[in-house]
């Protein structure tokens, strides 16, 4: 059975804080944070690690400001604890 | 008195057409002035029972303003620049059947899409018909919020009293700031009776026809030069404009609209430094206020004219004084609004140091 | 006397009635007013502000680039707008939002914990009428009485019941402030 | 004797009291300037019938097009406006909406509504407007004798299809009636001729229902007639008319696109 | 150990190779001035994401409307002209008719396409014009603040329908989509939105489809994607797409509504 | 020498573009100027493979131009008054955006529907811009059927020269008309890269927006400078007029198109009776021949300016000689023409009984 | 049996001469005549007696040139022979 | 030498080209020439005509109202255009379709039976030619050569067959008037 990591990357000064992504995401992984960006948004961070690279919150976000990365793990292959 | 109130130049101007009884208003959004629309939507028909609707577009609007003006209904309509551009073959029409109706444009820097920001660059297609053929509108250019929503009521007196098209011609500064404003009291929407309007042809009586189709030319010649007669007219009757310091003005600053404001402001800094400068202000754009520039060009050393374009009004000043003047022309374009200090700076480098 | 000022600040944190409040309270007094917003597309999600012109006598262009008093809500509006404070002039801040504070040493700089106060008011909505308070404190363009007319006349009759509630978040701000506390570095 | 018989018969047969047929008292004593056989005439008169029928002359506004009927105001003896080429629809709203109890009516050919007042139809339709639009398809346009109209139907020669209309690049023939029939603002389409006895009668009726429905406040109507137009398809008004049978009706079939259910 | 397990994976994984998704590179890389969760960012998103991966953007040519998506031009790396309110899709037949060779699309509002240019609009789709028009139905003019559009359902309240839109006087609500599809010119219509994960990824293929489509030359394809606009709906992004979901989307029902058959 | 034939002006003109390599027409019909459509779907896509499409309306025609032009190709459209008036904020956009297109306007009688017989009504709407904003077009006024040919090369190469819309402003009388004409060889269509052409963004290089938006209002001033700068370089380099008889000139009548022609002949009489008259015809009538006016204005008597319209043109003749000389205007409208013989009465009336 | 006797009067200044009421006559009762009328029109004209005031001709003449008469005699009353 | 005439009939009696044959022969003789038709609606199943204006100097107006020749075809035509003959000018008329003759006593009032000869050439479209023939011999504008010229150059090439039959149907005009036949009373 094979396992499978995914992160994103988010250009926080693009972020409008519209949480679109933040309900996409079937992990919880993204949340509204507490600072603002220039542009005076309250923009998304990453809450958890369970991030599969599923890509919704890309997908879904209207500024393309999430960079998503995926890998997937060979049951054989060591999956860092 | 009546009543004051602190209101935008849109607003105040869909209120006052709500207490001119006014009968309908049709129209397109457009910024600087969809507050109009949206003011009179709310209001206008709960209050007074005026026809408020939302034209399919502005090419519309105008030829629905044909259809109600043409029952002898008070109808408007406002837009901006390029609205006002799609309007001009209805507008040409309207004159041509002589039909009465009030139009605003609250004037965005040009040309194209360009900017929302007030300008002045419509002077000639108001005043020289931008349409085809011959005719002009009746032009008026407020200067205040409360001139927006008094010459309603005033322009649809003119409208009716020489079936001409009115237009208050406007900018985008007017009709977004907030000023001072005293409301006269409400006036019913009232139903007259006229004779050249369609109605239904009377019992006892000949029908109506409005149109603007004349095939032979002796004939279209005719209406033309009752259209003629009926600007002489206007020139006799209507010209209105106002004056400052003009008895020992050795220079004018003239200016329309919200420019003329700032153009008085730059005049009293210039008396501050001991510059005899007098103002003047055309309120009707056409006619156009000839006379009293002819009067005050044999008397000063220069006029300078300023608008917020690159120079229409100031082909007008020049015709009034036919050479008898130096006329100087200071303007700024696509939405840039002079300030009193520059205005005084360019007459100084014209008139003084140029001395 | 004229007084040229600006607010600035966030859409929807009540800049533009700012600007009304003051508007009708001068106009209470018998004085000239042009209140003029910024509009057009730029205000999509973006900043909105209105300048205010309060004067005894007929005011020229309701559109400035220099003015008496800048009233910033946000950071966005002190970057904008400090450089358009007149010499002598002053800008006015909330500490609570507010990372890069205003620096001009030829300029009257204040600021308070608009933010916190309206926190304390349990209804961050007032902060505006805080920042106004504050604003009168230092200009003293119009009377507090006027004030209260003012906000009678701009706020809509359902809303009246909250009167009482902006009275407190305008005195609060107007007691925030000591005239002399303005830094002039 | 022969002749004798003929007085008699005329004399005893010319009476008020054996009037079976006259000009309809609504339609003005002039000439009117359309072509010979130009169904325009036809329309305008049995329009005129109708409006003289219900007896509603005092009571109806009409707006005439840019068009060969532009100067349908000569010869309806209703009060009426010209409408700027394609607009009629609109100045037709201002009307309406300014005098909801009138009769109002627009009368227009295919150019001025389906292609410069496509847009002006189109929202009128939409807005389900109280009135009555008599729309002439002609398939060309008359007054600028000849070009092709959007209703010109594929492969036919205009001024400006010489060599046929190309629906490639030239478009399709646009059918008006069934394109706005679907619109919940519009309440009766029908699609009428006038090129014999018969269809004159029914394109009458189906007038007279119209202005009933509009009559109900039941919204926008529209009878299409499918029309000739001899001069610029250079043909004898007879042959015309058996172009419109032959050709133009299998294309544009005949009868109600849309009927309202009258709750009566 | 928290801490430093993240960075492992992330050092693990935010690699080249694990890239699975990223911004277009055909989207301009600034700022939209779009308001958050506006469907106007997603829509030139998924659209710049189908020029890339078609190579197209040497050989495409778009038209912006005037609306919010004016700027459209701003953001989309390709050649672009900026048309008059209303007016694109005869800028778009201009542009087309002169360079056959090339994609050409047009990108609208409701009130640009509908309103104000639903003339161009239908005589485009009815001249079976080669290219693709996107047509962003947010049922509200979003640029000049929230004013009624063509599309604005029954009820719905706007700034020129304080009380909803009353269907007796402001008409109804247009279906532009099932409008044009019948025309014979119109290949492909499709209405679409982009308020869902799996909505976006379809809408995406549906652009996609009207490509390949114009690359046949089988004419005029509308794709329709059912829009937000959460700063004139005063609602929260996320709402405004509920709202889509639940009120829009029912009464303008996603999927193909015209398909052509293509012969392979 | 090129091919000699008997033509109407709207032919000649159809037949020229054609020769010149025209791209695209695009238009829509309307008497007087229906045969240029005509025409052109007779013999142009067979004969050069130019695209002519009958738009479904003037307003579609004119944006179809623009995206026409905004490819880089020569496209072109033709209209009378009213389909002219529908085009204004099309031709606002296409000057804003400094695109390059011809357009003739076959003046006939307005305002409103008017009549279909000749007249100069639309000056106004030509030279100073009947759309929103400062924007001017390029206009040339021919006088016989030879120049509706000639003014179709000339009108493309100034308007790619300046990036400018330049209109052919005719009247009915010259439209329907046959005149002999002398045809130039054809010459092929060719296509030509432009770097601000929207033809697909390059591989190696920026793309390309076509737009006339800008929201600061400083860009949009900036744009509206270029603009100015531009009109001020045709005032400079593309100024023409004609002129007969001007050296010993006590009098000078002055006209455009047709009329000049009319006013030629008058001038003939009146030199038969021994009035010492000159002539001036402009030909471009934005930029307007400012100054071979001033320069007769002192050596003249006085100037009488005959159109077909209540007196348009007259401005800028006034604007020119700025009250250095009497100018006079004599005028018919609605469609009549006026004849040699009352244009002469007039100057008798005017100029000879009045001394 | 009941005898249908018909007549008709053609305004013939207004007569166009398309000639739809003779083809629309089922008793060839009309046809183009000699004469031109003031507009140059060959204007229509009587050419038998058998009209029975059907009134197609009126109906399709596009100018209402027509105007129709019609009698009906009962069988006890004398026609004229 | 200047000579203003103006063609008249129904339509679709070839009134427009008569003009332009006329106009191409003078062109080929070098002389200046204008042709303007009516135009417009009230073409509609009317009347049709064209001033055509040939002269050795420009000409100036294309649009006048007083003829030196008036060539009518139909009734209609001399009653509109009888009073624009300049008085010593000319009317030609066809006398076959004549009912009411022109009457004034200033002019030259020219007939001939144009529509029998037409119907004797078994061809009524030819009616023009034959009362070219005679407007060509009244007035001498051109050379009958150049008419020819004329007929070649507005004949579509397909219709060239049927030159020969033009040309006679204009000699039998040309020699059915005999000049001083003009009835002068
Ligand atoms: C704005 C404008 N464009 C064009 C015209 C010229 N024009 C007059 S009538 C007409 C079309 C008439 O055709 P149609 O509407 O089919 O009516 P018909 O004459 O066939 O009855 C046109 C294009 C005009 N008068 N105004
Ligand atoms: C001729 C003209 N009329 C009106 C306007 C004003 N205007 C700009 S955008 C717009 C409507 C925008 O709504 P929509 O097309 O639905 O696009 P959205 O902004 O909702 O995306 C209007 C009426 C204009 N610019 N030009
Ligand atoms: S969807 Fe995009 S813009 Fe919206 S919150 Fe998430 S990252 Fe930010
Ligand atoms: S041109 Fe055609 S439509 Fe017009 S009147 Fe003649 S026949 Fe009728
Ligand atoms: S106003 Fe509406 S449509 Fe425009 S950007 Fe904002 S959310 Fe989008
Ligand atoms: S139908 Fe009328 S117009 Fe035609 S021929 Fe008969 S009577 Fe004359």
């Amino acid at each position: 059975m094979a396992k499978v990591v995914g992160d994103v990357v988010i250009d926080i000064e693009r972020c409008k804080a519209c949480e679109l992504c933040v309900q996409a995401c079937p992990e919880h992984t993204l949340a509204l944070g507490k600072q603002l960006n220039h542009k005076g948004y309250q923009y998304v961070v990453k809450i958890n690690d369970n991030c599969t690279g599923c890509v919704n919150c890309a997908i879904i976000c209207p500024d393309a400001v999430i960079t998503v990365y995926r890998k997937v793990y060979k049951t054989k292959q060591e999956v860092p604890a | 008195m009546g009543e004051i109130k602190l209101m935008k130049g849109n607003e105040a101007l869909a209120e006052a057409a709500i207490r001119a009884g006014v009968d309908a208003y049709f129209g397109y959004p457009i910024t600087p002035q969809s507050e109009i629309i949206e003011y009179l939507s709310r209001e206008a028909t709960k209050r007074s029972g005026m026809l408020v609707l939302q034209a399919e577009s502005e090419v519309a609007a105008i030829n629905m303003i044909y259809g109600a003006a043409g029952c002898g209904k008070k109808a408007m309509t406002t837009s901006s620049s390029p609205g006002i551009s799609l309007m001009q073959e209805g507008l040409s029409y309207i004159a041509s059947a002589e039909l009465p109706c009030l139009l605003a444009n609250v004037n965005r820097g040009g040309p194209g899409l360009g900017t929302i920001q007030p300008a002045q660059g419509d002077y000639f297609q108001a005043t020289k018909g931008g349409g085809h053929g011959d005719y002009h509108l009746l032009v008026l250019a407020p200067y205040n919020v409360q001139e927006m929503a008094d010459f309603v009521k005033l322009g649809f007196e003119l409208a009716f009293k020489y079936r001409n098209p009115v237009m208050i011609l406007a900018d985008g500064a007017l009709g977004q700031m907030m000023e001072k404003v005293e409301l006269p009291p409400p006036e019913p929407r009232r139903h007259i009776e006229f004779p050249w309007a369609t109605t239904g042809k009377p019992k006892n009586g000949e029908r109506r026809v409005i149109t603007s189709l004349h095939i032979e030319p002796e004939k279209m010649e005719e209406i033309n030069l009752r259209l003629q007669r009926k600007y002489k007219q206007m020139e006799e009757e209507e010209v209105r404009f106002q004056t400052i310091n003009i008895e020992d003005a050795e220079y004018i600053f003239t200016a329309f609209g919200l420019v003329s404001r700032i153009a008085l402001k730059a005049m009293e800094l210039g008396r501050k430094k001991g510059y005899k400068i007098g103002w003047i202000r055309p309120i009707t754009l056409f006619p156009f206020p000839k006379k009293i520039f002819e009067e005050v060009a044999s008397k000063v050393k220069g006029i300078l004219d300023v608008e917020m374009n690159a120079g229409q009004m100031v082909e007008d000043v020049k015709l009034s004084v036919c050479g008898k003047t130096r006329v100087e022309f200071y303007g700024r374009m696509g939405g840039v609004v002079p300030t009193p200090e520059e205005i005084l700076d360019n007459f100084e480098k014209m008139f003084i140091k140029g001395e | 006397m004229t007084h040229e000022t600006v607010f600035s600040g966030f859409g929807g944190q009540g800049v533009l009635t700012m600007g009304m409040i003051l508007g009708y309270a001068a106009i209470f007094e018998g004085k000239e007013v042009t209140w003029m917003p910024s509009y057009g597309p730029e205000m999509r999600g973006g900043t909105a502000n209105c300048i205010t012109i309060v004067s005894d006598e007929m005011i020229s262009s309701p559109i400035i680039s220099k003015f008496d008093t800048v009233v910033a809500l946000n950071q966005p509006s002190i970057d904008k707008f400090e450089k358009a404070v007149k010499p002598g002039g002053n800008i006015l801040y909330d500490i609570t939002t507010t990372l890069k504070p205003p620096t001009r040493s030829d300029i009257h700089i204040y600021s308070l914990p608009a933010g916190d106060i309206a926190v304390e008011l349990k209804n961050t909505k007032v902060l505006n009428m805080t920042m106004l308070g504050a604003f009168i404190k230092i200009t003293g363009v119009v009377k507090i009485e006027s004030i209260w007319k003012g906000l009678e006349a701009v706020l809509p009759e359902r809303y009246h019941k909250l009167i009482p509630l902006n009275q407190e978040a305008f005195m609060r701000g107007y007691n925030a402030i000591n005239v002399d506390s303005a830094v002039l570095i | 004797m022969e002749l004798e018989k003929v007085d008699i018969l005329v004399e005893d047969i010319v009476k008020p009291e054996n009037l079976v047929y006259r000009r309809p008292s609504t339609l003005i004593d002039v000439d009117m300037h359309y072509c010979p056989g130009c169904g325009h005439s036809t329309v305008h008169k049995i329009f005129m019938e109708v409006v003289e029928e219900m007896g509603i002359q005092h009571d109806i506004i009409g707006v005439s097009p840019v068009g060969c009927s532009v100067f349908a105001y000569n010869y309806m003896d209703v009060d009426m406006q010209q409408a700027a080429h394609g607009r009629a629809c609109a100045v037709a709203t201002g009307i309406k909406r300014m005098l909801p109890d009138k009769y109002v009516f627009t009368y227009q050919g295919d150019g001025d509504l389906a292609a410069i007042g496509g847009n002006e139809t189109l929202h009128a339709a939409n807005r389900g407007e109280n009135f009555l639009v008599i729309f002439i398809n002609n398939a060309v346009y008359g007054m600028t004798s000849g070009q092709m109209a959007p209703t010109t139907i594929e492969g036919m020669v205009s001024t400006t299809s010489p060599y046929g209309r190309d629906t490639k690049t030239m478009g399709y023939p646009l059918k008006i009636s069934e394109l706005l029939a679907p619109l919940p603002g519009v309440a009766y389409v029908t699609r009428q001729a006038v090129n014999t006895v018969q269809n004159v009668r029914r394109a009458k009726k189906a007038l007279q229902r119209a202005l009933e429905y509009q009559k109900m406040g039941l919204g926008f109507c529209l009878v299409e007639i499918v029309s000739n137009c001899p001069s610029n398809w250079k043909m004898t008004p007879l042959d015309s008319n058996k172009f419109v049978q032959e050709v133009l009706i299998p294309y544009y079939p005949l009868g109600d696109i849309k009927v309202p259910e009258v709750k009566k």
